[in-house]
């Protein structure tokens, strides 16, 4: 069988790049949890998209059912590359935030948690079925690209000890550590990331404290949204894309993310994401039928015996 | 004789400590106050008898049982019941569901799997219910939604569920906050009419000096999480240490 | 404390003063609240529910050309997600715990159910021994996962869930026969196979709506609005409810919460237990998408809370519209749009958010408002949250 | 659901009444008039009432073979517009008219199976009881095939399988209410094993991965029999992936690159379209064959630049000189301007098939009409003679192997290469053997059987 440093050091690379994606969408979470405790069980819509925008934008891609293509649209999209997904999906991500907050999140801020996850999860419905009988409910090709930068990323290429590696997934790790750190960053530094971070300690506080706060929750929001979006683009770079997508790939991982990390906590939810990411990727190297079983088990564990999570302060989300 | 006894009593909050090393007793059919400035302990002294919080040292005991590491939910059952500052009631619940369900654990104990059992059948629990609603006079107003009662009448309503436990020790903390003066005067009526009719024996939190000094037999004065002075009203007046903490404190 | 057991003086001398209801106590509301009327309103609703929704509504469908008539199935499938609702709104409605886990319970009273019937193939025992592992599941469950709420309760009861499922898809498939789903169901008929399920409950044309098994669901839907009613006029309907508004009080006036909230949890994953029994012995088959997916914990929390969680009938409600849509709405073609076929999940959702938005209390909620304020009764109370209840009406 | 007439159901007799009112109702008791040829009981959806007899066509609208489905559907479509009004193989059937079966024009519902067997089961039981459906078919999985089979056979309503290849569908889980045209993975392994050995040499080491449902179950077992009874290779090991997967990286690192010398990929439609070209871009090629046992050329299509020279067998191919198989790419190019995948073809031809067999039986009546289907010899199907076996209700036919084309010689409707056409007398298994062998079929449903 492969030796087993081999075996190890591809499971880290494999844990690392889904890991990535799921902190991308951990991180928008738990921002948006955190700063005006709102449970958006639509987050995965975001992710779906980001997903189909960058869809559009990359390709011309062929219909074969749906409402646009019984009025004769067969081909949508224009060919714009993956440098212009890569620009345009945020930016969409970041409107779509935006209205989300002003018309769905601000309504919803006093009323019960469970109404918020109930009218989140009515439009996550909502959206993916538009995408299903607008552009029709049949799986696309993953939408990686050939070249980006000038770098050839079609070809494996040899690493020491894993091997041969896809290049471009190498790409994606490198692009989404790149993202989070600046979002960190953001956080960490800025004035506007004071707010998201007392935000997150205590919303209540920050309310009584007069702080012009309606206008950074819809900038939290929109941020929140746009790294959904962005997580969307990244992962239909290397999966199929479908209406599906949205609950199965994006809405449960984010919600697993975030309990494990603490919710409201920015670190907790990288460190949470990669966690989980390596547990599925060890679990499918090993025992790949357990791998789904073995990841929300531990969730649960973690849940039972840490329910903070990895650095969370306990009181959000309670 | 002593119906509730502290001894060594301590909790910490990481390096704040907020009661320190506090023993005091309370005898039965007594009205003992427990006073001092804002964050001198007092809340944190309550929850520790409560069992809302595991007190970090030192022992609770009460009518000769140790009750030191009990649920909140023991305690209460066990004959020490506590009312709110926050009016904490069942809002969208009727005036008399509210006060029926302390009724219904002070009957049939912490848990019962009665779940089948018709609750218009439990007589006894609807006649404790009438019986503390007449004591506080919201007889009339049980049908109402509990929510939508005044803001005096809540506060009522709460001391009513706190009766209808039918306790042996009566917690009340801050009873009068929030009050105008003839609500603090109907109230402070209120625990001597108990007091007499009921036999109960009342601990009350306070910072308003002026009530303490009419109602209370005896009074503990606490500052940052110390006793300071233990005793009459009178004793505690004289007290160069209570002076020295409230003229050096704010209030007075 | 003395626990005498006081004389119980079933349905005696009703204490309650004379203005029950809180929307102003007219003939109706005091009505309502004696016990047996509930149930005898639910026994007169199954017994026309399938002439209404298959013959009636049918012929309605054939005059106006939209086919809008159920089929022989439906009203046992509306009254089986019925049975499971009615449980979880228990949990969701009075003590106002989400749950994302309930398939868990639905699903593994299906599978043992189904697997047991081979050993003997009567739906009676099949009910019980499915009900039995749903209760012994939901209890370590339950214990586990009581002691945290909001998203966390929600997240950890669904992990849960998808554990059995990602088992009964992979490696429990000799057990469930994995993805192909289970459908060697040895129970064809009641009493051992003496009646069997499909037949027809009378000779008569015009009745044959009515088969074997809507008599046996209608029976079960019975028993469960029956024992659903006793709970909610029981203390635990009063505890619920409290628990549902303020926790910390219940503790404080005396009552374990730990344990009152696990007994909330059990209960309905018993109703969910009994639902999914009755599931396999409808259908013949289960599948862990149907059993076991988070995908259908949403539906049940979609139905409890269209339906409206302030009520016992309320989530019932919600079970019906939510199948007639899936079923029947989706084979509907409207004239200048066409089939809708599965644009109706889409219909769903829409229906969902609105609900949500403004009649915070249900469809069941909306009507009631709407009753009180033709009836002149000055209107129901404004509970304002879903875990609100009519103030004394104890229905 | 696309209806073209109205619904007419069994409650027609209501309507007749014209009385709304539920009051009067209960009174009314009458014998159902009407369907034609009703010396028979009813059983099922039988007897058809009104001048209309419903199809009902299940096809994955989502999912990894939502593509299939679609092609399954122009398929469907196209033999219903012929049975109707004839054109395609209808013309050349001796006892098919051209104006619908047996005097009732043909009418269609369609349902998405979303590529579940539990979607595809509830979606046929409304075709079954809502919509009156006589004969329901469609499909490209074979959980989902299985599925509806059995729900078929307990609702006493006809079933045609279409594009699902497992063993299971006609072995331990046939049921006498389905009929497969297709072959299964049995006759793959059959069919693809000599003509390996041949390419690839003897006693090599290969490694599996396998769609985690029926089919790939049964097809990974069959690869092995027959690559090691035949090559005499040997397996490393044999790998699950979900259905539906698209991120094959982690499987795909896990493969020994040194010690395999042919990796075999039991995926199919999209999940094939995933692992292949992600099994190349993972440099894998550079050390070993690769093979894909089952092919189709949607997706071939989706994959066109992965697939040169990678082998695998397929069910029929419009490149085929056959007068039948001319004549339906013909008419399908003509109506869809593009050329038909097997899935139509099967699709196609089933539908056709059932017509035949309802007119040779001059009734709906569902135990004839399969006492007609059963060891049926026909050679109008576009592969030569070929026999519906009555055992196990399997159809005796030839099989393709083909392999992918290089891109430069790859034209927008020719992606794969015929290899040889596999005659059948060197396939398949006799009635005790194979998969046959766990094979019983249950009762016809009326009372002769």
């Amino acid at each position: 069988m492969i030796p087993l440093q081999v075996d190890i050091a591809s499971i880290l690379l494999n844990g690392l790049q889904q890991g990535a994606i799921y902190a991308l969408l951990g991180l928008g979470l738990t921002i948006i949890l955190g700063t005006m405790e709102f449970l958006n069980l639509a987050h995965g819509a975001l992710y779906l998209v980001g997903a189909y925008v960058g869809l559009l934008v990359f390709r011309e891609t062929t219909l074969t059912n749906g409402l646009l293509y019984s009025f004769g649209v067969t081909t949508i999209g224009f060919d714009g590359g993956f440098l212009a997904a890569l620009v345009v999906v945020p930016i969409v991500g970041f409107g779509i935030g935006l209205l989300m907050e002003r018309f769905v999140a601000e309504p919803f801020y006093d009323r019960p948690e469970t109404d918020q996850l109930l009218v989140t999860f009515g439009l996550a419905l909502i959206v993916e079925e538009i995408i299903k009988n607008v552009i029709g409910g049949n799986t696309f090709q993953s939408i990686g690209p050939q070249t980006i930068f000038g770098f050839n990323v079609s070809q494996p290429v040899a690493l020491p000890v894993v091997g041969l590696f896809p290049s471009w997934r190498l790409f994606i790790i490198v692009i989404a550590l790149v993202i989070i750190a600046v979002t960190w960053l953001a956080i960490e530094r800025t004035d506007f990331g004071l707010v998201v971070q007392a935000g997150t300690r205590d919303s209540e506080m920050v309310r009584l404290l007069g702080i012009k706060i309606n206008r950074s929750y819809s900038l939290v929001f929109a941020l929140g949204a746009a790294l959904a979006a962005f997580a969307g683009l990244i992962g239909a770079s290397i999966q199929t894309l479908s209406p599906q997508i949205g609950t199965d790939r994006a809405l449960l991982p984010a919600f697993l993310t975030i309990v494990v990390g603490g919710a409201g906590s920015v670190r907790g939810a990288i460190a949470g994401g990669m966690l989980l990411g390596v547990i599925v990727s060890a679990m499918t190297q090993t025992y790949s039928q357990w791998a789904q079983i073995v990841l929300y088990l531990f969730v649960a564990l973690m849940l039972i015996v840490r329910p903070e999570g990895l650095f969370g302060s306990g009181e959000v989300g309670e | 004789m002593t119906l509730l006894q502290t001894d060594g009593l301590t909790k910490q909050f990481g390096g704040l400590v907020a009661v320190d090393d506090v023993s005091f007793e309370v005898d039965s059919g007594e009205t003992r106050a427990v006073i001092g400035p804002n964050g001198a302990g007092k809340s944190t002294l309550i929850n520790c008898i409560t069992g809302a919080l595991e007190p970090t040292a030192g022992t609770v005991e009460f009518d000769g049982q140790n009750i030191t590491n009990l649920e909140p939910h023991e305690t209460v059952q066990a004959g020490v019941s506590k009312s709110f500052q926050t009016a904490s009631i069942f809002p969208s619940m009727s005036v008399r569901e509210n006060v029926e369900i302390a009724a219904l654990a002070a009957e049939h104990g912490s848990f019962q799997l009665n779940f089948l059992k018709r609750l218009s059948g439990f007589s006894a629990v609807h006649d404790t219910a009438d019986q503390m609603l007449g004591a506080v006079d919201l007889l009339d107003s049980a049908g109402a939604e509990a929510g939508s009662l005044p803001y005096g009448d809540k506060r009522r309503l709460e001391i009513a569920i706190a009766l209808a436990s039918e306790p042996d020790l009566l917690l009340m903390d801050e009873p009068t906050a929030g009050m105008s003066p003839d609500e603090t005067a109907d109230t402070v009526d209120l625990v001597e009419a108990l007091q007499e009719d009921l036999g109960l024996t009342i601990l009350i939190v306070e910072h308003d000096m002026e009530i303490i000094f009419r109602i209370a037999d005896r009074i503990l004065v606490l500052n940052r999480g110390q006793v300071i002075a233990d005793g009459t009203p009178e004793e505690v007046q004289q007290s160069e240490q209570v002076q020295e903490a409230y003229l050096g404190g704010v209030e007075l | 404390m003395s626990d005498d057991a006081d004389a119980v003086t079933d349905g005696g001398a009703v204490a309650e003063s004379e203005s029950a209801a809180a929307s102003g106590g007219s003939g109706l509301a005091s009505l309502r609240e004696r016990d047996d009327f509930v149930v005898i309103a639910t026994a007169a609703v199954l017994v026309v529910f399938p002439f209404l929704l298959i013959d009636v509504f049918g012929a309605i469908g054939d005059l106006t050309g939209f086919s809008i008539g159920g089929y022989s199935g439906l009203p046992s499938l509306v009254l089986i997600y019925g049975i499971v609702v009615i449980g979880f709104n228990l949990l969701l409605g009075y003590t106002g715990l989400l749950s994302f886990g309930h398939a868990a319970f639905f699903g593994s009273a299906a599978y043992s159910a189904a697997l047991f019937s081979q050993v003997v193939p009567s739906p009676l025992l099949m009910v019980v021994v499915g009900t039995l592992v749903a209760t012994l599941l939901a209890w370590p469950i339950g214990f586990v996962s009581i002691r945290r709420s909001g998203v966390y309760f929600a997240v950890l009861t669904l992990t849960f869930g998808q554990a059995l499922y990602f088992y009964a898809l992979g490696p429990g498939a000799w057990l469930t026969n994995g993805d192909n789903g289970f459908s060697d169901i040895a129970a064809h008929g009641l009493f051992f196979g003496a009646i069997p399920l499909e037949a027809p409950l009378t000779p008569l044309y015009a009745l044959n709506s009515y088969t074997v098994i809507y008599a046996f669901t209608a029976v079960m839907m019975l028993i469960a609005v029956w024992v659903a009613n006793r709970i909610i006029n029981s203390p635990y309907g009063l505890i619920f409810e409290a628990l549902g508004e303020n926790e910390e009080r219940v503790e404080f006036v005396g009552l374990n919460v730990f344990r009152y909230k696990l007994m909330a949890f059990i209960i309905s994953a018993v109703f969910a237990g009994v639902g999914g029994t009755m599931f396999v012995i409808h259908e013949q088959y289960i599948h862990p998408t149907t059993g076991l997916y988070w995908i259908q914990s949403g539906d049940f929390v979609i139905m409890t809370v269209l339906g409206g969680t302030g009520s016992l009938v309320g989530p019932v409600l919600g079970a019906f519209i939510f199948e007639y849509v899936a079923n029947v709405i989706s084979g509907v073609s409207l004239p200048g749009i066409g089939p809708i076929g599965s644009l109706w999940r889409f219909v769903l959702g829409a229906v969902f958010v609105f609900i949500v938005w403004v009649f915070p209390r249900g469809v069941y909620g909306a009507a009631e408002d709407l009753i009180g304020l033709v009836t002149g009764g000055g209107g129901g109370d404004d509970g304002s949250e879903p875990a609100a209840t009519d103030g004394g009406e104890a229905e | 659901m696309a209806r073209d007439t109205t619904e007419l159901s069994r409650r027609d007799v209501l309507k007749a009444s014209g009385t709304a009112g539920a009051a009067g109702l209960a009174g009314l008791a009458g014998c159902t008039g009407g369907g034609g040829g009703s010396e028979y009981p009813p059983i099922g959806n039988y007897p058809v009432e009104g001048d209309e007899v419903v199809f009902g066509f299940n096809v994955p609208q989502s999912g990894s073979y939502s593509q299939e489905g679609a092609d399954e559907l122009r398929g469907y479509n196209l033999a219903k517009k012929h049975l109707n009004n004839g054109g395609g193989w209808v013309d050349s059937y001796e006892n098919l008219s051209g104006n619908g079966v047996l005097g009732k024009t043909v009418a269609s519902v369609e349902g998405d199976t979303a590529t579940n067997p539990d979607t595809a089961r509830q979606s046929a039981q409304r075709m079954i009881n809502r919509d009156n459906a006589i004969m329901v078919s469609g499909g490209s999985s074979s959980a989902v095939a299985i599925a509806v089979q059995k729900l078929c056979q307990s609702e006493k309503v006809q079933f045609q399988c279409c594009l699902t290849h497992s063993n299971d569908t006609t072995g331990s889980e046939c049921v006498r209410y389905s009929f497969r045209e297709m072959f299964n993975a049995y006759m793959t392994g059959q069919a693809l094993a000599p003509v390996l050995a041949e390419e690839y040499g003897e006693n090599l080491k290969f490694y599996q991965l396998y769609a985690d449902y029926s089919w790939g179950q049964t097809q990974q077992a069959s690869m092995k029999k027959f690559f090691t009874e035949v090559g005499n290779w040997t397996q490393i090991d044999s790998v699950p992936t979900p259905l539906g997967t698209s991120d094959y990286s982690s499987y795909l690192s896990d493969v020994p690159s040194e010690e395999t010398d042919v990796l075999v990929l039991n995926h199919y439609g999209l999940d094939a379209a995933n692992s292949l070209p992600q099994a190349i871009e993972q440099g894998l090629k550079q050390d070993m064959e690769i093979v894909v046992p089952l092919y189709n050329r949607l997706m071939a299509e989706a994959a066109a630049d992965s697939i040169e020279g990678i082998f695998g067998t397929a069910d029929w191919s419009w490149q085929l000189s056959d007068q039948y198989s001319k004549t339906f790419t013909e008419a399908f190019r003509n109506e869809y301007n593009k050329v038909p995948s097997y899935a139509a073809r099967l699709a196609y031809s089933q539908t056709v098939q059932y017509a035949a067999a309802c007119q040779r039986a001059d009734t709906f009546y569902p135990p004839e009409v399969i006492k007609q289907l059963e060891n049926h010899q026909y050679s109008n199907a576009g592969l030569g003679a070929e026999t519906m076996r009555k055992c196990d209700h399997q159809a005796q036919r030839d099989v393709l192997v083909v392999q992918g084309l290089p891109s430069d010689q790859q034209t927008e409707s020719k992606l794969l290469r015929i290899v040889n056409q596999t005659s059948r007398d060197k396939l398949g298994y006799a009635c005790d053997a194979g998969p046959a062998a766990e094979c019983s079929l249950g009762p016809y449903g009326g009372e002769n059987n």
